[in-house]
């Protein structure tokens, strides 16, 4: 059987449906930034201060997965910088009363659990706008870690070798554990996505909620289950970075809620919903985090690093948004 | 024929329809807190407090005023925390150099609104979502000011008609209040009362009905979000002389606060809808929440929570409402 | 004339000093500072480059931009280029610990600076509450001599962090060996920041029309308390403000134009920044260092400022042999381990 | 080989009992804001059976069919399934009762491929839950082939043109094991081959024992394929018969209840001869080389299939879109292209074929959406002068009886037909030369139908230009002077009020080309 798609218009080749994806230009700017920095700066290319920007990049790239997920379905959570802080409270205290790493993570996570619960009930099922909702629980979580704990850091008293381990152990002496749990996670997530019907559904939600309702998805348990997947996701990168700051500290994870938008938004993920992939996302995030890591291997102030930062973000919105454009030819 | 017209102009101004509004919850909840606030701690209504709490709210409502236009209009502005400061640093330097207030003035405004003109060109030129797009600004701004100044501008020439504007009164009245109520005014006239106005509210509604119908859209998303740069012009000023220092580390948070107002005072952020009324009480419940907080000596801490809950309840009630009305 | 002179002499002094005491120099320390848009920061680094130049050493600065996150992560690229000291102001300083550990894997000796942390081997940091002490006990004297013995006070605080926590107990501690009945009328936070500061201030002196003494955990907070004082339209009359820090020029303009700012504990960023290499460059020698190397730090009453800074208009200079001269304290009165009792 | 697709399975998908109707419609009452849309209608579907639903546009059709699909609950009535009680409150309890609606307006992903839309209910898994995307493609290819299908099952669904959108749409409700298939309008968009192909698809379905309804406004198409055909009309059921008691002139008497002639009423004059609309070799992505004019007082109609570029012809000339050749002049002169600020103050403007995209702001109130476009007549310095405003708008309601409570109503609130009313005064008090109406009686009911046609009549007769794009043959033989005929973004006829007949004008629309690319192999 032969089909005429060739013959048809507007179905694109192979090659130009490549070219086409976000992935691939984030993908050839990530590349260009490797060969700029690995020139121009020292050590950038070694394979300890690689590994290192991948140890770095697990925080972004974890909660990233969420906010990814959460955008697809056409919706979005800026709660997760402020839950970082948030989960890290019962985690350490847990810990430090129990001395189990097992349940000071149990605790954290049911932390996590009930707050994306509480943000996908308002959303899907109240039904309010999910930017105002997590706008709410953004202050909401981050004040409640200023009184609970005073604003003071809590430090873990325990030591747990798996905790500091989480922190400073790398596989094999190579690669950092938080990597190794990002790229598991990236990969587990990106299987959901392609391979299992839940992901098919979060993108038939995000891409038309109405034709999804129609094929007779339940669209509000699929929204809901979406921000519970994120506020579980950043339960984790907020319980690696109490690893690698050793504590938990009511100031972590300010504005990270930002870096992540951005980097999600920047790998091709549209904030209007059934669009992109986890490994845009992935490359959006390393791109910042290669750009800041080779800022400071060049020694640039911090004033720099933002103004660069900031330019990088609007030029490569902008491109996604003249692309788009051009596909839909208005 | 008039009976149409009659039966509507009466709807819109009976109180039925105002404690039916988003606007009757906020104002009934500013009454409450007011009240119960009093009870607890009489300073509250002392003539200082008061005096205190409306000289916070202006700083606030002058942003908060260009920000509905700009909400209504379907767009928002994420910078103005950033470049609050970054005006303040400009507006002190050029005082510095030239002593003159005017143009002291002159350079506030003009860098205000140019930041506003630049986010209107990201945002209708690039096509940028906003609210991604003026991300990109704050911290294109937030990197400027650094390398502007590293340090806080003093102020070298403490012209006095400059202190005035932040810290001075007219009468028993703060200046900066006189200001916000002139601006606030200003804006709520050009709102309900203007084509520009009328244009904003289509734009948001529907943009593509207001193309077709030969309205130029871009332009007057342009304007919003000059009027709002000018609006942090001139909160900046009134911080620099206030602080009596161009500080590059001021306005953190501060484009949270104004969205949070506006979007608490009923102004839907899908565009179209939305009062400076409401942006009004927004303003003034967040502010007295904050300063009861004070003034009752509870911890700290509330203050970020309690407006944190403010805005979800308030959502809730306007959809729970606009979901009665729609039955 | 004659400052310039002493600035010249004290210099080689120091250099001559320096120079003799160590033999190997450590070819590159890295700094991760907390928050080096501030004009604290600002300082410290300027005393570190300026140290570090004179005795040939490349000192590279990173700011963690107060992200506890990116403080790990910068002083971790520190630890993979191979620095060979590392001096860390922690944003926090429970965070930092697994640092402290993990440069003790790569055998990079660490200088604290600022707070103290769990398992370090040497911090160089002024005593905050001695800070806060001396300035106290000053205000005292002021107030029995200008304000009639009454002392009602506002802290425009910092309980985010533990040293600006001590610098206000400190304040009202030196302030009570004077005045018995002193008062702490309104105890607030004031972000550290100055517009946060004012709009705190602003609420407790409508509350309380009595207060007569701000104090400020560093200078825009005693600022922004002062700015809200004026705000409401009050004279300064029978008003006393207390600065900390003498982070920058803020301070400077305040003692010559704010009739009521007639305190300031002065802490001398410059000087902790010249220490501390001094520190590194000992623990690269293998050195035996005090756990704690105090920076001195002193209250500056009115003009005396011009002891220590030359000020053109635009720039502040530090005057070495007067800071030099100041004689810091072996030890501490309170530290942060007494807050947590 | 690849049996296991419902369609060509031996045996029907489930035990079917011949005897027990599949569907039973007791009573069924829906009512909206304002509009009574159903009202104790009836409608029993027989297994293996094709029953044709008919009506006017706002007769009830979609509103009863969204009913079935849950998409809608019903205020009032029973359903019987197979001879079961059923409540059917949400799409995924329709689809459960073995319902399969192919909509008219397309319910594609665009985003996924062409199989993963077939399989969009459920996608096929193996026995650890992973998706078989090999089955899907597989599976889908070999319906295709089966069904003689040229579509790429790899193609992104939003990169096909709306017909082939539309084919996908129904080989849809082939994948799944429905025992009673809905398909809403399903030719709108499909060439005459296409049809049969269709028709072929539904015949198999009806063997296995699968009881269709099939809902159009077409006579030839049901006179085709239906066994029984039940009309509405305004919400109402009117008759139920089989379909060899019903004649042409039947049918059309129950739908529209009275005769075709009253639907156009025309009182205008003879057309002036100076041009108003003069559009030379107008190129855009969807459209090559488009030439016509539009006299002062003439209706041009234009034809076409979807996709044929009607939508986008309209857009173009009126500045909306841009363009890539042409020239477009307005009364004698220039218009800019692209800007629609240009075209507005040359006097052209669009009656969108979207009004909720394009045309309404459904928040604001009625006399805001009236005045749009002619604020500045009542503004002095920039202020708006509400009372002259209000007035202007007040006359309007009255000219055209648009029935609102008030002028404050929220647009939104009002029927559709109203809200096109309120669109067309819009216009009409800015004061335009040439007018382009774009489908303007898309989801009216039939009484404001005639009304909107009077209207249309009533703005050619004083003296502007009128051109109106349309996919409804009545509507373009009962209003248009001359007919133009588009096909793949060309003209491929042109004709006089006179010439045009039904049969020449939809051979113009599928065209020569139209055959070639949409080559089946049936």
């Amino acid at each position: 059987m032969s089909f005429a798609s060739d013959r048809l218009e507007g179905a694109p080749s192979v090659w130009r449906r490549l070219i086409a994806r976000q992935e691939v230009a984030v993908l050839v700017c990530l590349l260009a930034l490797l060969v700029f920095f690995s020139v121009s700066a020292e050590n950038f290319l070694s394979t300890r201060n690689i590994t290192n920007v991948l140890g770095q990049a697990s925080l972004a790239l974890i909660a990233g997965i969420g906010c990814a997920v959460v955008f697809i379905s056409g919706e979005v959570d800026i709660s997760i910088g402020s839950l970082l802080a948030t989960v890290a409270v019962p985690l350490i205290v847990v810990m430090n009363d129990t001395n189990s790493l097992f349940l000071g993570i149990s605790a954290a996570l049911v932390v996590g659990l009930a707050v994306g619960m509480i943000n996908g009930f308002l959303c899907a099922y109240v039904g309010l706008n999910s930017l105002i909702v997590t706008l709410g629980m953004m202050f909401v979580l981050r004040g409640g870690v200023y009184l609970y704990t005073g604003q003071r850091a809590i430090a873990d008293e325990a030591g747990l070798d798996s905790f500091i381990a989480l922190s400073d152990g790398r596989l094999f002496d190579v690669l950092p554990y938080s990597a190794v749990i990002a790229i598991v996670l990236l990969a587990a997530f990106a299987y959901v996505l392609r391979y299992r019907p839940f992901g098919r559904q979060v993108y038939a939600v995000g891409g038309n909620s109405e034709v999804a309702r129609l094929a007779g998805y339940d669209v509000r348990r699929i929204k809901f289950a979406c921000f519970v997947i994120s506020s579980l996701l950043a339960t984790c990168s907020g319980i690696i970075l109490a690893a690698r700051v050793g504590s938990a500290q009511h100031i972590a994870g300010l504005n990270f809620e930002f870096q992540v938008v951005a980097a999600t938004v920047l790998g091709g993920v549209s904030l209007s919903g059934g669009i992109g992939s986890l490994g845009g996302m992935a490359l959006g995030v390393l791109i910042l985090q290669f750009l800041s890591n080779g800022l400071r291997s060049l020694d640039l102030p911090t004033e720099w690093q933002l103004v660069i930062t900031g330019l990088i973000i609007i030029a490569a919105v902008s491109l996604d948004e003249v692309k788009r454009r051009r596909a839909h030819g208005d | 024929m008039t009976e149409i017209l009659r039966t509507g102009a009466s709807g819109r101004t009976s109180l039925a329809s105002l404690t039916g509004s988003g606007q009757g919850v906020l104002g009934i909840l500013l009454v409450v807190l007011c009240l119960g606030i009093s009870a607890a701690a009489p300073q509250f209504y002392s003539e200082a407090n008061i005096i205190a709490i409306l000289r916070q709210c202006a700083l606030v409502l002058i942003v908060a005023s260009g920000m509905t236009m700009l909400v209504i209009a379907a767009e928002v502005d994420l910078s103005v925390g950033a470049s609050l400061a970054f005006v303040g640093c400009i507006s002190m330097a050029v005082l510095n150099a030239t002593g003159s207030l005017t143009l002291g003035v002159l350079a506030a405004l003009a860098f205000a609104s140019g930041v506003g003109l630049v986010n209107a060109i990201v945002v209708t030129l690039f096509r940028v979502n906003s609210l991604i797009g003026t991300i990109g600004t704050m911290m294109l701004l937030q990197g400027g000011v650094y390398l502007f100044t590293r340090e806080a501008v003093q102020n070298h020439h403490q012209l006095a008609s400059f202190t005035a504007l932040g810290a001075g009164y007219a009468g028993p009245v703060p200046i900066p209040l006189i200001l916000a109520v002139a601006i606030f005014a200003v804006c709520a006239v050009t709102l309900r009362f203007t084509t520009i106005g009328r244009y904003l509210y289509a734009v948001g509604a529907n943009e593509r009905a207001v193309r077709l119908s030969g309205i130029r859209s871009a332009r007057l998303k342009l304007v919003a979000f000059v009027v709002t740069g000018l609006c942090v012009g001139v909160a900046g000023l009134i911080l620099a002389s206030l602080m009596n220092a161009g500080q590059p580390t001021a306005g953190r948070g501060f484009e949270l606060t104004v969205i949070a107002a506006v979007i608490l005072g009923g102004t839907s952020l899908s565009g179209g809808s939305g009062s400076l009324i409401g942006t009004l009480l927004g303003v003034l419940v967040l502010k007295v929440i904050d300063n009861g907080i004070i003034i009752l000596g509870w911890n700290q801490d509330l203050q970020m929570v309690v407006p944190g809950v403010v805005i979800i309840l308030a959502t809730y009630f306007d959809l729970l409402r606009s979901r009665h009305h729609a039955r | 004339m004659t400052s310039i002179t002493k600035l010249l002499m004290a210099s080689v002094a120091v250099l001559i000093a320096t120079s003799a005491q160590a033999a190997n120099m450590p070819k590159k320390i890295g700094y991760v500072t907390n928050y080096a848009t501030h004009e604290w920061y600002q300082n410290v680094i300027k005393g570190m480059k300026a140290h570090a130049k004179e005795l040939g050493i490349d000192i590279e600065v990173q700011d963690a931009n107060l992200d506890i996150a990116k403080q790990v992560s910068a002083a971790e690229d520190f630890i993979a280029k191979g620095v060979d000291v590392l001096i860390l102001t922690p944003v926090n300083e429970e965070g930092v610990v697994p640092l402290l550990r993990r440069a003790k894997a790569a055998k990079i000796p660490v200088v604290l600076e600022g707070n103290p942390v769990k398992g370090m081997t040497t911090l160089v940091a002024i005593c905050d509450y001695d800070t806060g002490y001396n300035a106290g006990v000053e205000a005292g004297k002021y107030a029995k001599d200008k304000l009639g013995g009454v002392a009602k006070v506002m802290n425009v605080g910092l309980p985010l962090l533990s040293a600006t926590v001590l610098r206000s107990k400190g304040f009202m501690d030196g302030i009570h060996t004077q005045i018995a009945s002193a008062t702490l009328v309104h105890d607030l936070d004031g972000g550290g920041n100055p517009d946060r500061a004012l709009e705190v201030s602003a609420a407790a002196l409508a509350k309380n029309a009595d207060i007569n003494i701000i104090y400020g955990i560093n200078d825009s907070s005693a600022l922004g308390g002062l700015q809200a004082w004026k705000a409401a339209g009050k004279s300064q009359d029978g008003l006393l403000t207390v600065g900390t820090g003498g982070e920058g020029l803020a301070f400077i303009n305040a003692i010559e134009k704010e009739p009521s700012y007639r305190i300031e504990a002065a802490m001398f960023p410059e000087k902790e920044g010249f220490t501390a290499i001094d520190a590194a460059v000992k623990l690269f020698n293998g050195e035996a260092v005090p756990e704690h190397i105090v920076s001195p730090t002193a209250p500056i009453l009115g003009d005396s400022w011009k002891a220590y800074y030359d000020y053109d208009g635009t720039t502040r200079t530090i005057k070495w042999a007067a800071v030099n001269a100041l004689k810091p304290p072996a030890k501490c009165m309170q530290t942060s381990a007494d807050l947590k009792k | 080989m690849h049996d296991d697709l419902a369609l060509f399975a031996e045996e029907p998908p489930m035990a079917i009992d011949i005897a027990v109707p599949a569907l039973e419609m007791r009573g069924i009452g829906k009512r909206f804001p304002g509009v009574l849309a159903l009202e104790a209608v009836d409608l029993t579907l027989a297994p293996g059976k094709v029953h044709a639903l008919m009506g006017e546009n706002g007769a009830g059709k979609s509103t009863l069919i969204k009913i079935l699909a849950g998409v809608y609950q019903s205020d009032a009535g029973t359903m019987r399934i197979h001879g079961r009680d059923v409540a059917i409150k949400s799409p995924r309890d329709s689809l459960r009762q073995g319902i399969k609606v192919v909509f008219q307006e397309i319910a594609l992903i665009d985003e996924f491929s062409v199989a993963e839309n077939i399989f969009l209910e459920g996608h096929p898994t193996d026995r650890f839950g992973t998706i078989d995307w090999r089955k899907i493609r597989t599976d889908c290819a070999d319906l295709f082939e089966r069904i003689g299908f040229a579509i790429d099952p790899a193609a992104r669904t939003g990169s096909l043109p709306v017909s082939q959108q539309q084919m996908v749409e129904i080989a849809r409700a082939l994948a799944h094991q429905a025992s009673i298939v809905v398909m809403d309008e399903p030719t709108s968009s499909l060439t005459p081959k296409e049809v049969k192909l269709l028709f072929t698809i539904i015949r198999r379905l009806t063997a296995l024992g699968i009881a269709v309804l099939y809902v159009s406004h077409k006579l030839d198409e049901v006179f085709e394929i239906a066994d029984t055909v039940t009309v509405l009309r305004d919400g109402r059921h009117i008759s139920t018969r089989p379909i060899g008691e019903h004649t042409d002139d039947s049918l059309i008497q129950d739908m529209i209840g009275r005769r075709i002639v009253d639907l156009f009423p025309r009182q205008r004059g003879p057309a002036a001869s100076r041009v108003a609309l003069s559009v030379e070799g107008l190129s855009t992505r969807k459209l090559h080389d488009v030439s016509f004019e539009a006299r002062a007082g003439e209706v041009v109609g234009f034809f076409g299939l979807m996709g044929a570029g009607r939508t986008e012809l309209a857009k173009a000339i009126v500045g909306y879109d841009p363009i890539r050749a042409g020239t477009i002049m307005v009364d004698g002169q220039w218009m800019t292209p692209h800007n629609t600020a240009v075209g507005v103050g040359l006097g052209i403007g669009l009656l969108s074929e979207d009004r909720k995209v394009e045309g309404l702001m459904g928040e604001l109130p009625v006399y805001q959406n009236a005045s749009l476009a002619s604020l500045g007549r009542f503004a002095a310095h920039g202020f708006v002068d509400a009372g002259k405003e209000r007035q202007a708008v007040q006359t309007y309601v009255e000219r055209f009886r648009i029935k609102t409570p008030s002028l404050f109503q929220k647009v939104k609130n009002l029927s559709g037909g109203n809200q096109q009313k309120v669109l067309l005064s819009r216009w009409l008090m800015l004061g335009l030369k040439v007018i382009v109406v774009d489908e303007p009686t898309r989801g009216i009911d039939v009484g404001a139908k005639s009304e909107i046609f009077g209207l249309i009549d009533e703005l050619a007769g004083a003296g502007l230009a009128v051109v109106m794009m349309t996919s409804e043959m009545p509507e373009l033989l009962g209003l248009s002077d001359r007919v133009v005929v588009l096909c793949e973004g060309r003209v491929t006829a042109s004709m006089s009020r006179e010439e045009a007949t039904q049969e020449k004008i939809l051979n113009a629309a599928i065209g020569s080309q139209g055959r070639a690319s949409h080559e089946f192999r049936v």
